[in-house]
């Protein structure tokens, strides 16, 4: 059911842990739905010199989220804003049809987390 | 790799005896059992030996067995022929009583009878799984035609007391049918000591072979087919009989009946042990279901801060096989109405697994699990975002 | 003794090929195709490509395949599926059509649906058993919703012009099912050249296990499941999915698309020779259905002076299997409503049986069968109270 790039990156994830000086946090989830994904980004320079998650859901959830740091971590920060679902799916080799809806959540938790990063500089 | 297989409440590998029994009815003895020549014989014959294998198994005589394509057409069988014979020109007044965690078999079939006019009384059960008997008690209705409560739940393995339920059905004249499917092999199953109407079984849950099942009819229980066609199986379920499939039944029954006095204790032991060294091992771990009225091959866990799908296939890259929920509704992630009913957390209820043990897991296999969960576990929890750590 | 098999259209022996096909799926590869581990993921490729094999066989769409237990199960789901669908809510203001002569897998679930309210017409045939065409035109409703006509009979043989019926269904936008449970494997079966929105096929009719049928579903065909549980199969069949008979039924069904261009040609004259040689050496005997659209395997012969049930018994002695009408109701002896639809007279209809070709039979059974055959027509007709002499 799940190609073997996404059981690769489910069980050797990287990027996972916590940035305890981030410059930006996004969470998506809840306890109640079962999944909750915090992305911390560190920023230099307009690039996301570092990316790192915590996830709790699904293999779906933690391989998307993986699979994000990972395309994102190098990237400036518009390049970063125009990963799509697709870019991150394709990274994994596909995704099962029924787990389409869980697939978003990591990206999502990007977005906040650059969303963040912008809060706090536009200040 | 070695893989370890402990989700036997799913499906169980066919017992080589029983592939044995089988295999002279796919390419020699292949008759079809209504035919009146020398290969109908053969398989009319085999069809009767196993419809006796089964029926001693749980205490029925032969023509109280029908055999179906498995536990799902049995559940449907007995609810819908029970309903649709007292209904023919009667109209769908008649009422149901079923608990609130059957396994879909059941539930979708009520479901599906209250569309189409039904009145169903789906009765709570407590926070180990037990029906709520006063509930139960007080939802009897002057057109209750039929009572359908499993005998152990698939998910978290509650034995129900069924034989206290039959008192009630009894007092009040109202059919009893007990999906025994998970108990079947496990713990004692005779319908007379149960005291039910009908019973059903699946055959691939008891080492026999996928495709077939059946469904224990008490004499003079009054059914109606629900699928139509030739008039096999004493009129109540059509089509040319799964000879080499029912003859595995057959086989799977009289052995599950044999070593009913060892395996149910070796899976004890395994099953005992398991627990006792998750909880010495992991924390924020409990075990969902009754402490004692449990089947002796299910565990089911609950861990915080660890999602069940998840820990179940790292389970699986290290060749342990469990399951998150039921298998069936494992590949839709929505919480289990099991789970739900007995009022899991839901701090705990998005990770959960169930653990089934079979006749040949050993206790080296429950050190490697044991392990491995905590492994699993462990590594889970460091990359969840809502641990402690 | 050597037994001679020819009664295939009441079922086949399993080819050893599938037999091979299968074992794996007891003991090995035993998942459960719901499961997620890798046990689930053995059993839901073979389901797989079962499903392709089946699919590729009849030119439909892997996802149009609904596998079930039989083709009763099939022929069941086509018909209420359409109905039930249809119906939410509407009543039951709905019009079914098929024929006389169909299997009880239909006419008794027609008969049902009438008995529940629906409206049934039944179109007759003609002394060779095709549909009266007109008739059939005649019978179309503005609220019919499905037309049920089989492809072939399984008595007589007959083969029903399904492309001439499609182009009225169509002209007239009403579900078209076919019952293809004897036409498979014996001549072409294309859901796109028969113009069919739905087909039943049985996998013991072709060399496959019994207890695995398929219904092909074309896309967009809206339909209910008339078994609940589980969402299998698209939720239009629930239950753990038969995997080791599914695979069989999906070797069985890529075996009878291979041999298509060989097998049927072979059975066909076995056919033609064994009927010249009946004619030859026999009187008073009439061949029932048609002359030419015909399935190459069948023989159906009304012998005057020579009970049908008699005969077969005679010939089972000397170790060859035949049957007296279909194997579904030689053990109740009533009339065949098939016989009695082509108007086969008193005085044969009592002596009829059906000799099924399968493509392992050779041209010496063929001459010992004749043989046979006249032996015991005039032993018969020598005790006979009725016969000339
Ligand atoms: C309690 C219970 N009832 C019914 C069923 C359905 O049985 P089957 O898969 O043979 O249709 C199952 C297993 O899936 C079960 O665990
Ligand atoms: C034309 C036809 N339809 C349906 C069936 C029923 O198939 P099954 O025996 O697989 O249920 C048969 C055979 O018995 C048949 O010949
Ligand atoms: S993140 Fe919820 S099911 Fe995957
Ligand atoms: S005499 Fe036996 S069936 Fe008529």
């Amino acid at each position: 059911m799940y190609s073997r790039k996404v059981i690769e990156e489910f069980t050797n994830p990287k990027n996972v842990g916590v940035i305890e000086d981030a410059d930006g946090v996004g969470e998506t989830g809840s306890t109640v739905d079962g999944d909750i994904i915090t992305i911390y980004i560190k920023v230099n320079d307009d690039v996301l010199e570092d990316v790192k998650f915590k996830t709790f859901g699904c293999v779906v959830a933690i391989s998307t989220s993986t699979m994000v740091t990972q395309l994102a971590k190098g990237k400036t920060i518009d390049e970063a804003l125009k990963l799509t679902n697709k870019d991150v799916i394709d990274a994994l080799g596909g995704l099962p049809e029924d787990k389409t809806r869980c697939s978003g959540f990591a990206l999502v938790a990007l977005h906040k987390a650059i969303e963040d990063y912008r809060g706090k500089t536009a200040d | 790799m070695k893989r370890i297989y402990m989700d036997h409440s799913a499906t169980t590998p066919v017992d080589p005896l029983v592939v044995d029994s089988m295999l002279p009815y796919f390419t020699e003895k292949f008759g079809n059992a209504s035919s009146l020549h020398s290969f109908g014989q053969e398989a009319s014959e085999a069809l009767s030996t196993a419809r006796q294998q089964l029926a001693e198994s749980i205490g029925a005589k032969t023509d109280e067995i029908i055999f179906t394509s498995g536990g799902t057409e049995s559940d449907n069988l007995a609810i819908r022929g029970v309903l649709e014979k007292k209904n023919s020109g009667k109209g769908k007044d008649q009422h149901i009583i079923t608990s609130l965690i059957e396994h879909p078999a059941v539930l979708s079939t009520c479901s599906f009878l209250e569309s189409i006019g039904y009145d169903v009384t789906y009765v709570p059960v407590d926070s180990e799984g037990i029906l709520d008997m006063d509930e139960f008690e007080n939802s009897i209705q002057d057109n209750t035609s039929i009572i359908s409560i499993m005998h152990a739940n698939n998910e978290i393995g509650t034995i129900q007391p069924i034989r206290e339920i039959s008192k009630i059905a009894k007092e009040n004249d109202i059919y009893l049918h007990t999906d025994a499917v998970q108990t079947f092999g496990k713990i004692p199953v005779n319908v007379d000591d149960l005291g039910v109407d009908m019973l059903a079984i699946s055959s691939h849950k008891i080492h026999g072979p996928k495709g077939a099942g059946a469904l224990y009819v008490r004499e003079g229980t009054d059914l109606e087919p629900f699928i139509f066609g030739g008039g096999h199986e004493q009129g109540l379920r059509p089509g040319t009989e799964n000879i080499p499939g029912i003859v595995g039944l057959g086989k799977a029954a009289s052995l599950a009946k044999e070593r009913l006095g060892n395996d149910p204790e070796h899976m004890l032991k395994l099953r005992d042990s398991l627990i006792s060294k998750i909880f010495d091992s992991i924390e924020d771990v409990q075990l969902n279901g009754h402490s004692e009225k449990r089947l002796p091959n299910n565990v089911n866990l609950s861990f915080k801060y660890a999602e069940g799908e998840s820990l179940q296939m790292l389970l699986d890259v290290k060749g342990i096989a469990v399951s998150t929920a039921s298998a069936c509704s494992s590949k839709s992630k929505k919480e289990s109405h099991v789970l739900t009913s007995i009022g899991v957390d839901t701090d705990y209820i998005h990770g959960t697994i169930r653990i089934s043990l079979g006749k040949d897991n050993t206790m080296e296999e429950i050190d490697y699990v044991a392990q491995s969960l905590k492994e699993s576990v462990d590594k889970l929890r460091e990359m969840s975002a809502i641990s402690k750590c």
